[in-house]
């Protein structure tokens, strides 16, 4: 259970590592985002991920609450990068665990969904000598929307 | 009072500000109020403040802007958040 | 793009370590399942999984190939032991990437879901002096059968 | 023709064997017909293959028993499948 917000590098391999020490549940699911070398106009150089770090602290960690809530975790884990990030490098780590997997794959993608757009990161791509600030895709508003409503696990 | 008032994103840029501290008497009494009197700087900031999908936050809450503002507060101004 | 079975250890941590370092992809999911201590009827000492290794091979590799085309997966990854385990012992680890979440997310509940009724693995547990032959769960089956019609990435 | 046949967890149980070897003229032309032939070691094994639940493999994919068996073929028998 806990929330780290940082701009230094994060390692998603030692953070599974850890996640599973600590927590060999029965099911634990992990996600990790890494910088794409692309957006939907081609190749993008370096990701910029501003961060009000106050609040991402205080939105993160309730998010992580509200999952343990609605899906009866056994523990949670959040971690998120802002800053300056070249392609290939790791975003964010989440790792849930639970009793059963329906429950630990459904909090990580809910997590996910919601940290997307309730999250107060805001990311600016650079490429060709271009700055452009990355708009909200409809699919991921679509996606934080289904959990107003579906069924906790399905 | 005293507030803190911090910009982010494509909101910092328009107003170019990243963050305020405003000592004022309690006239100003919800973040509408806040808007109205930050208007005053200019042009740039009566535009970045009245966007279409501007979010405002008090103490790292998402709030409507009839939302009351108190000796303390920080409060943010930002567009739609793309995090993950 | 591999399948592993193995009577040795495994360490999930190792393997998302490994996965993350060659595929740092816009999204990549994993799932660790370890043994729990408890089932429906109370404490389980030992959890022995009986495998038709040739069998188990193929199916898990058809699998991995499956859920690499329906979900446009960039690699995949399936490990899964056998032989007689301990409570908070690993059993199995899966790791799916792709360009966006819901393709990693989906895949990788696919393969579990698949592999929990289609891969030739036999659990029979050990408590109280009694072994007893781990049925399979409604549930299961439930899960597995959506995948049958459910939309690839919903 | 030659076949290895094999058993696994309640069904290897029950006919207290593991693996087999066959060697027979070409009489067994399904697996079927090889679970009739299997029949005549005795009771335990009629009943064992005859399971509700039994899955049956040829050459590593599970198959109907009117499947048909030829020279060289893995087949085996087990109860639903438990992994992950």
């Amino acid at each position: 259970m806990s929330v780290t917000i940082t701009d230094s590098d994060i390692s998603p391999g030692d953070l599974a590592t850890a996640f599973y020490a600590d927590n060999p549940h029965g099911a634990v699911t992990t996600f990790a985002g890494f910088v794409r070398d692309f957006n939907t106009q081609g190749e993008v150089e370096t990701l910029h991920l501003e961060c009000y770090v106050e609040m991402a602290e205080r939105v993160l960690s309730d998010l992580g609450a509200e999952a343990r809530q609605r899906f009866g975790l056994k523990s949670w884990q959040i971690v998120h990068r802002f800053g300056s990030l070249s392609s290939t490098t790791p975003i964010v780590f989440v790792a849930t665990s639970a009793d059963h997997r329906a429950e630990a794959f459904s909090a990580c993608e809910f997590v996910m969904d919601t940290l997307k757009t309730d999250a107060p990161f805001w990311k600016r791509e650079d490429f060709e000598g271009e700055q452009q600030w990355v708009t909200v895709a409809a699919r991921d508003v679509d996606r934080r929307r289904r959990w107003d409503t579906k069924d906790p696990v399905s | 009072m005293a507030i803190r008032v911090k910009f982010f994103s494509l909101i910092r840029e328009a107003v170019e500000t990243e963050e305020l501290t405003l000592n004022f008497d309690a006239e100003i009494s919800t973040v509408a109020g806040l808007k109205s009197f930050l208007g005053e700087r200019g042009e740039a900031w009566v535009e970045a403040l009245s966007h279409p999908n501007l979010i405002q936050a008090v103490n790292q809450r998402v709030v409507f802007q009839e939302e009351a503002i108190n000796d303390g507060d920080d409060v943010a101004f930002f567009p739609p958040m793309t995090g993950g």
